[in-house]
């Protein structure tokens, strides 16, 4: 099975090219027959590509979720702030140690009212993907959030938290500065909160640094993104002692966003354009402006208190599956 | 010499040996049950099960199992997982890796939870995140201090994004007992670990640890590996833990009965007092 | 070449020229006030008048000056303390290194505090601390957000331990906008530093500095003196306090009026609303 | 003048070793004579001793009372808790980056009744001083002290403070994890409190790294502790460009507890033994004990909200001396 995304796409991306090549002769071609050639031959080449996308995604696999959630041109946090809200403007501070570049925050404007957003963010280079630290947050990065979710409090925001990363980081000095405390904390200070809280997982939803920003009263999952307990490569490594049987535990774990929602611990789906996000980004992003929106206004209506919302709302987690 | 057993026997009997999991060297089982399973040479601490843990922490008899018969599923049908698990349950008469209860300590009330490594690890799945939850809500309704004792590898991987939810959970109730102003003690035993550490053990009022306890993130060498910084040699243990400001005193076994009477005695007096006000 | 004009005069009239103080090259006095006295060259941000800085950041003619006339006295008898003052006096024109008072930004009412580090280094007095004071507490009463301009060595040496009163009775008022939901901002200029760092200044809901500013609890001598560890070339700059995650955000005066705008638009929304529904 | 305790001490303290010299013969002396002489000459030396005290210490002036504040036999904030308290525990993390050893936090019991003891810690010998940094606290010593207000709150704990620090540490270190935002933070932290603070400066009250801790309903001061904007030396130098001048700025700075009195800054003055609290220890503390417990009982009977107390009483500082 393709170890990437790219591997797995491999036919159909070349197709892409190659289509893309057709295109540009096309604008320069003067000749009406050969226009005309070259013209059917683009239709015939997507036609194609439709098609193998409609086979590829009609039989979509746990480990194929996983490759589409890691894929390199996914919209990432600041494509979703971009498209759906206004005003965003970053805050940078943790108070405490140093800026973390893996998880951006800020308040900002969704349909006329602030919200206060909260995001891994991953880099489509290697050289964003070294200054995101490729979305692995050190303590800092959740002490910034932290912060975010106590400002959103006092200023009676709603928290809207976008996760995408692979796991927290994991290294020498993450340790060192507490990065288990600092999980904890933030999932404690979302504990916390009064005001409407709303998670959507929109790549990889990667354990602890997933769970650290996603004690939310709804959590949603795009179509095409998994949440799970450890990566599936790590549980390979200690089930099989082969990190190459990823696919074989990415179905063991059942991380696609179909799995969490029938075993109750997400609260809906945010469909994606054919194709997964990345192909049409912007109607990704009005779907997820929708279902942000709507998860707002029924938290509004519920009325309720949030916060006990919210504790009931994890409190129930498993319990259909133990027997006492 | 004598016989030798295995060290993590509940039954030790006099005249046999033991050896010491840190300086290899053999201890007289019975002298080695007395020093609380230390070490007398090396003073390593040796890992408990859940009952010596209890019997050598709280008042004698004290102890009241609640939950006793709570039992997970395999809701994953995960591979090799039901059977991995009765293993487990045969082995060490456990319906799963956490026990909890009631307490006295020095005649306070406490609520109780005990991880016990020998249970897969003392990994956290659904109804080990259930009896954490259930032991801290207790001390809210019971107003009473919650203490527990950590010992895990993490997250119980083979039920998938149940157990990591169990982080989110325990957390949860975690904060519930600060809004009740009940004071909750985590105690660090060899090893804390990875999803249990990211959540209820590192967020409790004051956290104690036993000597030399691993405690970490992510395994040794997955955070050596991640980065250019140099581990220290010391990396993980509970005294460098102490030095990062993660902890609030690395306790001796011995002491461990004394110091969290001490705590529970100074941080509880409010919850009495309140509840001796209200009737 | 024209005349010279002193960088710091309010009143630069056009053909004169003024020098960089960043990159000493010579600039048009009315470009060089048109951009808002930053070099065009270099981007250095010059010293701005309290005057200067008000005017080029809230609505135009919206300041309204309050608590003009509070002025201080000597009260240790500190040695030169009086004629030192009266000479800040007479050279700004203020009575103390503070000037507070009601603006509007983008029609949004807020109340201001601005120090002005040409009267005695922006030290913080009695009366500094008072009207600073005063600035947050009319943000509780009008419910409306607070920016603080900070640019000051620290607490004035002159009025001894009633000056580092000053820290505690501002950071009380920072407190207190907390408990109201009343939004604080504070911008760093070139300097903020000591006791007005080390209170008021650095517990903003949001922190912006203006780059290049010098920002630091001590004298940078003292702080390399103290220490073993090797400040960096960039050391209690602006844009190395940022990395310390200190600040959320470096601005450059151009773009702080909208950028202030932006966010008592956000952060202050909980508060119009309210206050609205209140009546 | 003098620079240092020891310095103007000189004189007693060499007479005091030669009565311990003295004393050390008495008890092997075997001849009545000889022991009768040599009782005479102890008893006649620590006659003059006791006059020499006396009179230095009817003319201490500001200088005199900072050497005092720093003399390094002065008690510290772990011998008073070890007078003062029963059942300390001293409780170490910040959890933020690392253990700080010039702030020693923890529970006791007052009296039956439980407080949260935050305080500075100095160092009698070379080791002590660099374990405890001088008692000069770094970011986080002052962010431990904000876990154990918050902890205080959350048990509704009364706060003790000991107050001794030259200032909080000024290092390249400090600077980079933001000591002056941790030192806000600590006072902020102290105004979010709803029980009862009781504030002690038992030697140096050192500028922002005294106030850090200070912000208390009520503020004690032992009557040779001193409490300053900055220290002397600092000040000469900036004024006179030598910080030799100490003496002078001393005075100029109005330092000793007298003058906070006196300004109104602080709420009272806790005697000490004659010749200071060091001379004798037990009485020290006796002496603080009661003022603490004193200071408590006041706040319990004022039944009022503490936090605005608190408000009111630092909103003070300093009225009477503007004017409009
Ligand atoms: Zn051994
Ligand atoms: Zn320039």
């Amino acid at each position: 099975m393709a170890k990437s995304w790219r591997e797995w796409m491999k036919n159909l991306l070349e197709l892409e090219d190659l289509v893309g090549q057709i295109k540009t002769q096309l604008v320069q071609e003067s000749d009406p027959i050969r226009y005309a050639e070259l013209d059917a031959k683009v239709k015939s080449f997507e036609d194609r590509r439709d098609k193998i996308l409609e086979l590829m995604f009609s039989r979509l696999g746990p480990w194929e979720e996983t490759l589409l959630a890691r894929a390199d041109p996914r919209p990432y946090t600041l494509d979703y702030v971009q498209n759906v809200f206004s005003d965003f403007l970053e805050i940078e501070g943790d108070r405490r140690f140093g800026a973390d570049h893996a998880i951006v925050c800020g308040p900002a404007i969704l349909e006329g009212r602030p919200v206060m957003v909260v995001g891994h963010q991953k880099g489509r280079n290697i050289q964003e993907r070294t200054y995101r630290n490729f979305a692995m947050a050190k303590p800092e990065g959740y002490r910034k959030a932290v912060r975010m979710f106590q400002m959103a409090e006092r200023f009676q925001m709603p928290v809207v938290t976008f996760v995408d990363t692979p796991a927290a980081d994991p290294g020498v000095e993450s340790e060192s500065r507490g990065i288990s405390e600092a999980i904890a904390a933030s999932m404690l200070a979302m504990f916390e909160l009064t005001v409407p809280v709303v998670s959507i997982v929109i790549g990889e939803g990667g354990s602890g640094g997933a769970i650290g920003i996603a004690a939310a009263n709804i959590v949603l999952m795009q179509e095409h993104a998994v949440y799970s307990v450890i990566p599936p490569e790590g549980c390979a490594a200690i089930l099989w002692r082969d990190p190459a049987k990823g696919p074989q535990a990415a179905a063991a774990l059942r991380l696609t966003s179909k799995s969490a929602l029938e075993f109750g611990l997400v609260d809906g789906i945010v469909k994606e354009p054919f194709g997964s996000a990345y192909r049409d980004p912007i109607t990704a992003a009005t779907l997820v402006k929708e279902a942000i929106i709507e998860s707002l206004a029924k938290l509004d209506s519920i009325g309720l208190n949030l916060k006990s919302h919210r504790y009931e709302r994890f409190r129930r987690a498993g319990s259909s599956y133990m027997k006492s | 010499m004598g016989r030798w057993a295995d060290l993590a026997s509940p039954q030790i009997s006099a005249g046999v040996f033991v050896q010491c999991q840190g300086c290899k060297k053999a201890l007289f089982a019975d002298e080695f049950r007395a020093n609380l399973k230390v070490c007398s040479y090396c003073g390593h601490h040796h890992r408990l099960t859940w009952r010596e843990r209890i019997e050598w922490t709280f008042d004698e008899g004290s102890f009241v199992e609640s939950d006793a018969d709570l039992a997970g599923s395999d809701p994953l049908s995960f591979p090799d997982y039901t059977p991995k698990h009765s293993a487990a349950q045969s082995k060490t008469g456990m319906t799963d890796s956490v026990v909890t209860g009631m307490a006295k300590l020095s005649t306070h009330v406490v609520s109780v939870a005990v991880s016990d490594f020998h249970f897969m690890g003392g990994s956290m799945g659904t109804v080990a995140g259930e009896k954490v939850t259930r032991a801290l809500e207790r001390g809210c309704e019971d107003r009473c201090p919650v203490i527990v004792f950590c010992a895990s590898g993490g997250a119980r991987m083979q039920e998938g994004l149940l157990s990591l939810m169990q982080m989110a959970k325990t957390t949860a109730a975690v904060e519930r007992c600060r809004d009740h102003g009940v004071p909750y003690i985590s105690v660090f035993t060899d090893p804390t670990m990875a999803g249990v550490l990211a959540s209820y053990a590192s967020i409790a009022d004051v956290i104690l640890a036993e000597p030399k306890a691993l405690v970490g993130f992510a395994g040794a060498r997955v955070s050596k590996q991640a980065q250019v910084t140099k581990a220290p040699d010391d990396f993980q243990t509970a005294e460098w833990v102490l030095k990062q400001g993660m902890l609030d005193r690395v306790v001796e076994r011995r002491d461990m009965r004394a110091t969290l009477s001490t705590l529970i005695h100074t941080l509880g007096y409010s919850l009495r007092n309140k509840e001796a006000r209200i009737g």
